[in-house]
């Protein structure tokens, strides 16, 4: 088998995703249900690989800890890795599983912005620290006054609570998740076109540099595209984002 | 009874009447006028939301244990390493020269780097040379992190309070035929430690809290713990119960230190 | 050779030269006085004697070895000098028991148990046996004076350095404790004091010698130089001070 | 020249060979035995990467300007809020009783409190009790948040140096006709200060490094910067970059401090 | 009336009572001296009459006033009586001279150049123009007492009290401070002065009190206290100190 001896621990495969996991990366912070779309894409490869559902073993960690030079305590590691070249250069990164467009949350305070990306220059942004949505942000959207940046979703709920910022960016799957139940009053006006980026919205799998792991990870997804299991998950999982405007 | 004893019964009795009348203002203001903000509902859901606290105190509580043990092996060790180093930059001696330079670029360098890349750079740094497990262990590699930051605080906090002690203790302790050390360590040390008692409280303290940061590269801790809760439940509230936490463990422990002093300055004068 | 002998001592602060070139010879079981004006450098000459001070130049002979040599472990020579200081300088953190019992207990390694009874037997010759548990914020200059004494003689020095150690004692412990100087000294202790008691000077010591601006300007038998003082500025000093 | 003068000169030339062959030789233990570990290259291409500092390197600089504003901000008014705090803990007269108590509880509290929960809640909690802009910035109530943290630790560290100041010194100047007020500013602080001189510096240090815990709430300084790009490049070499920026401006400051201190002593004795 | 009055001043610490119903007038002009064996309660009831530590009951009248009614602000009358200290109690981070200028520039808000003059005359007359700049670790013991009683003399107090003011000094400079003294007596200075020199005590003073355990158990001119004391406890006292 592919997979055999390529493993931390022999026959049994170690999955690492965040601590904590959301919605609808996966339900109720319990990956072991297989409920949410990481972590089904996470049985389904565990599957096609040869493992059986009691052989995958979860594991949670932090991105640092993704990213340190040395051993790891997983296999591979899935929490919306978006792929970029500098990253790969540290870690590897197994072929998307998905590509989520880029979307705008705005407060209560600024439901009634045009999509247009003249209005949202004028706003007062907001974003996660970690994620490649700063880089979006500052070169795409270039705000006029300087954003403020994050650790967390939670953080940035908390700031547009605070009527501190107007608008802030994320993933489309988590922006509409954080305002239909996390922000009050909360909408997402807009995404932008997925094509648009330069990669930079790919979700990848993260292995440890040179982990002969990946080439079987790559081989399951592959075939998992090709007889529609990944766009099955997709179909599960995701909500529909086509109402959601383009931002011009 | 004397004029004096009148008189302190006296003032005794009317400031616990002002205690006690501006406390309950305080408490009246902050009851009544807080909540009477448009954001109080909010606010009050974020952060001092009950449900929220039930839910989570157990868990915080259970990973406090882990701050505790990395407290409690590390206090110690920063105490001696930070005596130590003071001691070293002390040195009189020009033979010790070396050893003067050596400490005093250890706490210029341990203070002056955030204690989150000593964390990151130790944590993950050197079991990354290639150690293998479990001498891996972020429990290991990040306390030495915060007992080498720790120490060098410690060490600057003995150093003034070595220098508060009159040269002359030192001078009548040597004509007694007593060595370097031991004067040092009966005459010097135990004036010197009582002086900056609470300023080794404050270290402690912080100390207790910066145990978080080994969070960073990975060991769960209360607070790690709580800014789970908070990115799940979108809610500060676990935050807070950490604090209660900590306050239940400082304030008798600061309360206590307070009280040691004090009878002990009332004990020589 | 004498107890103790000092050959051309030299010490500076910075420029100010406080002992400038100091020649004395202390036989055993002599009392030497240091007398001289304000200033004059006699506390400083006693701190350099017990090496508490780095002399510039000379040296300091104690039973002969030169006991002031740069490098030189100056324990071994302070465990035979002992030293009373002018402002007390008791340990503030120790009761009175516990000054005098530290340093032989850390030097010479012995018991609570053995010293107690033998320093305890100071303190009541000192007349204050019920004082002992007190610390020194507790207790009044002339107390504090007499536990600093104590804690001295508890070493059993050879040599005793006196730094003005009555300036602080009313006149009815002053006799007390000059008598115990002469106690010590009848049991052969060598002495060098620092002092303002005239008086005394004169009834007990073997030798004065007057310092002036760091300089040993006159010495001798205490008739000599009191009753036939030979240098101008000695015969001023005198004349106001016995006046 | 004096023999005194002959053996210090020796003593001085041995113990800078010691200082100089201990040097060479931890280097060279350095430079030598850690790149010959298996995992040197991957550490060094995480943590000392040349091409990652050069890029980082410049933003890094920008971010910590704003470091520099809000510490220059905040450190004056925690160093007058401690001073006040100090004072009202050790009000001697019974009549400010209240006074005390008030402000032991301000110490134990904002003590006891970890910095990032104060910091969330005056951060969020009090412009979300509906303040409206520019009023419920975080840059404001951030700062305000650690001023009133590091006023509590500032404060005991004062309090240690007034205790340290022998009570003789205050009746003699109480003797000479001097209000308790003049007393405390002319006699008693100023060698209370310069006793804790040492211990205020580590406070000053470890401020300028917390001043980055202001990042949890939204503004962009040095740390967030040095994280941002560590999430983009997957690298820890911002961090180390940050690293000496804190270093290049703490060390030639705590040096400062301590030759000012040395200087002040040798003047005196 | 007389210018200070103590009537039934009690002091205690803790338990231990050491000032026990103390009455004692001091007319004005007059110059009071306090002698007894160590620990006998001299110093604690200088302090006591600057209110320096709180008395438990009996009145402290300066001029016919109350000054030791609890709750009242002792600045008032502080500032009348000057203090020197046995141990000197200089401020260590001033120099000679602010030490004697901090109070008057303070509490009269005269500036440094109106004080100047006068306080470096004080330095003169006490033989240490030259030492006005130095911090007082740069002092010898005896530079050291002289700068506190110039500090104390700098407010121009009614009232003086010396405690021993004269046990750090040499001979040479006792006599000249005690010069001073009488100069103050006859400018019309009131002091109180706990003290040792009994020859200085019997020639200057006006009256004399003998204090034992915290009471004054006698007081008279010094011809009748020195010749013919009435209580075998002064007898013996002073039998053993002018011996
Ligand atoms: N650490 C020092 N730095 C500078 N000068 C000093 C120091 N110690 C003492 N001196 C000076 O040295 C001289 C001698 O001082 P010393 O204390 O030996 O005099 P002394 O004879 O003991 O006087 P006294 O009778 O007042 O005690 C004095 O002028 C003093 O100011
Ligand atoms: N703060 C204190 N606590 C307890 N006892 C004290 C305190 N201060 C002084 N005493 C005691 O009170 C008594 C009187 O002390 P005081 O200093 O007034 O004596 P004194 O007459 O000035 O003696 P001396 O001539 O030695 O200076 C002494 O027995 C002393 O031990
Ligand atoms: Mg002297
Ligand atoms: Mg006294």
């Amino acid at each position: 088998h592919c997979a055999a001896g390529k493993t931390l621990t022999d026959g049994k495969l170690t999955i690492a995703t965040g601590n904590p996991a959301y919605f609808p990366w996966v339900l109720d912070d319990a990956p072991e249900s297989g409920n949410g779309f990481e972590a089904a894409v996470a049985y389904a490869v565990a599957a096609e690989m040869g493992f059986s559902e009691a052989d995958v073993v979860w594991v949670r960690s932090s991105f640092d800890e993704a990213i340190q030079p040395g051993a790891k305590n997983f296999d591979f590691n899935l929490q919306q890795y978006s792929i970029t070249p500098e990253r790969d250069e540290v870690v590897d990164f197994s072929a998307p599983y998905f590509t989520a467009p880029m979307a705008v949350l705005v407060g209560p305070g600024a439901v009634d912005t045009p999509a247009t990306m003249a209005a949202l220059k004028g706003l007062k942004w907001g974003a996660s620290g970690s994620h490649t949505s700063v880089q979006k942000l500052m070169n795409d959207i270039q705000p006029t006054s300087d954003p403020l940046l994050y650790g967390d979703n939670a953080d940035i709920n908390a700031a547009i609570g605070a009527n501190q910022i107007d608008a802030a960016l994320f993933d489309l799957p988590t922006a509409l998740f954080l305002s239909a139940v996390m922000i009050e009053g909360s909408k997402v006006i807009g995404q932008f076109a997925s094509d648009e980026s330069q990669g930079g919205d790919q979700f990848g799998m993260l292995f440890e540099d040179g982990n002969a792991l990946k080439e079987c990870v790559d081989d399951a997804l592959a075939a998992m595209t090709s007889n529609g299991t990944l766009a099955a998950i997709e179909a599960t999982w995701m909500q529909d984002t086509t109402g959601v405007p383009l931002i011009q | 009874m004397t004029r004096r004893e009148l008189f302190e019964h006296r003032q005794k009795r009317r400031s616990i009447m002002i205690a006690a009348t501006s406390t309950i203002l305080v408490l009246v203001a902050v009851i009544v006028f807080v909540p009477m903000t448009p954001g109080w509902e909010k606010v009050q859901k974020s952060f001092f939301n009950g449900a929220v606290l039930a839910k989570t105190f157990p868990r915080l509580i259970e990973a406090f244990k882990l701050n505790i043990m990395i407290f409690l092996w590390s206090a110690p060790l920063i105490a001696i390493l930070g005596l130590l180093v003071a001691l070293a930059r002390d040195a009189k001696s020009p033979a010790l020269f070396p050893l003067r330079i050596l400490s005093t670029a250890f706490t210029d360098v341990f203070r002056g780097v955030p204690v989150i890349l000593t964390v990151y750079l130790i944590g993950f740094g050197i079991p990354g040379l290639g150690l293998p497990r479990p001498w891996n262990s972020p429990y290991i590699w990040g306390s030495l992190a915060l007992i080498l930051t720790y120490s060098a605080y410690v060490a600057e906090i003995f150093r003034a309070g070595i220098d508060s002690v009159h040269p002359s203790q030192r001078s009548a302790a040597l004509s007694l035929g007593l060595s370097e050390r031991q004067v040092m360590r009966d005459v010097v040390l135990p004036q010197a430690v009582r002086n900056v008692v609470p300023s080794q409280m404050n270290m402690l303290i912080a100390l207790q809290k910066d145990v978080s940061l080994l969070s960073f590269i990975g060991p769960v801790e209360i607070f790690r713990q709580a800014g789970v809760f908070k990115s799940l439940l979108a809610n500060f509230t676990p935050y807070v119960g950490a604090a209660i936490i900590f306050l239940v463990v400082t304030i008798p422990a600061t309360r206590y230190a307070d009280y040691l002093l004090a009878r002990q300055s009332r004990e020589r004068s | 050779m004498a107890k103790l002998e000092l050959r051309n001592v030299v010490k500076r602060f910075g420029d100010v030269v406080v002992c400038n070139g100091i020649n004395l010879d202390v036989e055993e079981g002599q009392m030497v006085c240091l007398i001289g004006a304000s200033g004059a450098g006699k506390s400083t000459l006693l701190r350099c004697i017990n090496l508490l001070e780095p002399t510039e130049d000379g040296g300091i002979f104690l039973d002969g070895t030169d006991i002031a040599v740069p490098g030189l472990d100056p324990q071994a020579a302070r465990k035979k000098i002992g030293m009373v200081f002018q402002n007390f300088n008791l340990f503030p953190h120790m009761t009175a028991l516990e000054n005098a019992m530290l340093a032989p207990r850390r030097v010479y390694k012995k018991s609570r148990s053995e010293l107690e009874t033998d320093v305890a037997s100071l303190f009541t010759r000192f007349g204050l046996a019920d004082r002992m548990q007190n610390y020194p914020d507790q207790l009044s200059g002339g107390q504090q004076q007499r536990v600093a004494i104590i804690r001295a003689l508890a070493m059993r020095p050879d040599v005793m350095l006196f730094d003005e150690i009555t300036s602080a004692l009313d006149p009815q412990l002053v006799g007390e404790v000059l008598d115990v100087l002469l106690q010590l000294k009848q049991q052969g202790m060598t002495m060098v004091l620092a002092t303002h008691e005239m008086q005394f000077a004169r009834q007990a010591a073997d030798k004065i010698c007057f310092l002036k601006d760091g300089q040993i300007i006159e010495e001798g038998p205490p008739e000599q130089l009191f009753n036939a003082p030979k240098h101008v500025a000695t015969k001023e000093f005198l004349s106001r001070a016995l006046k």
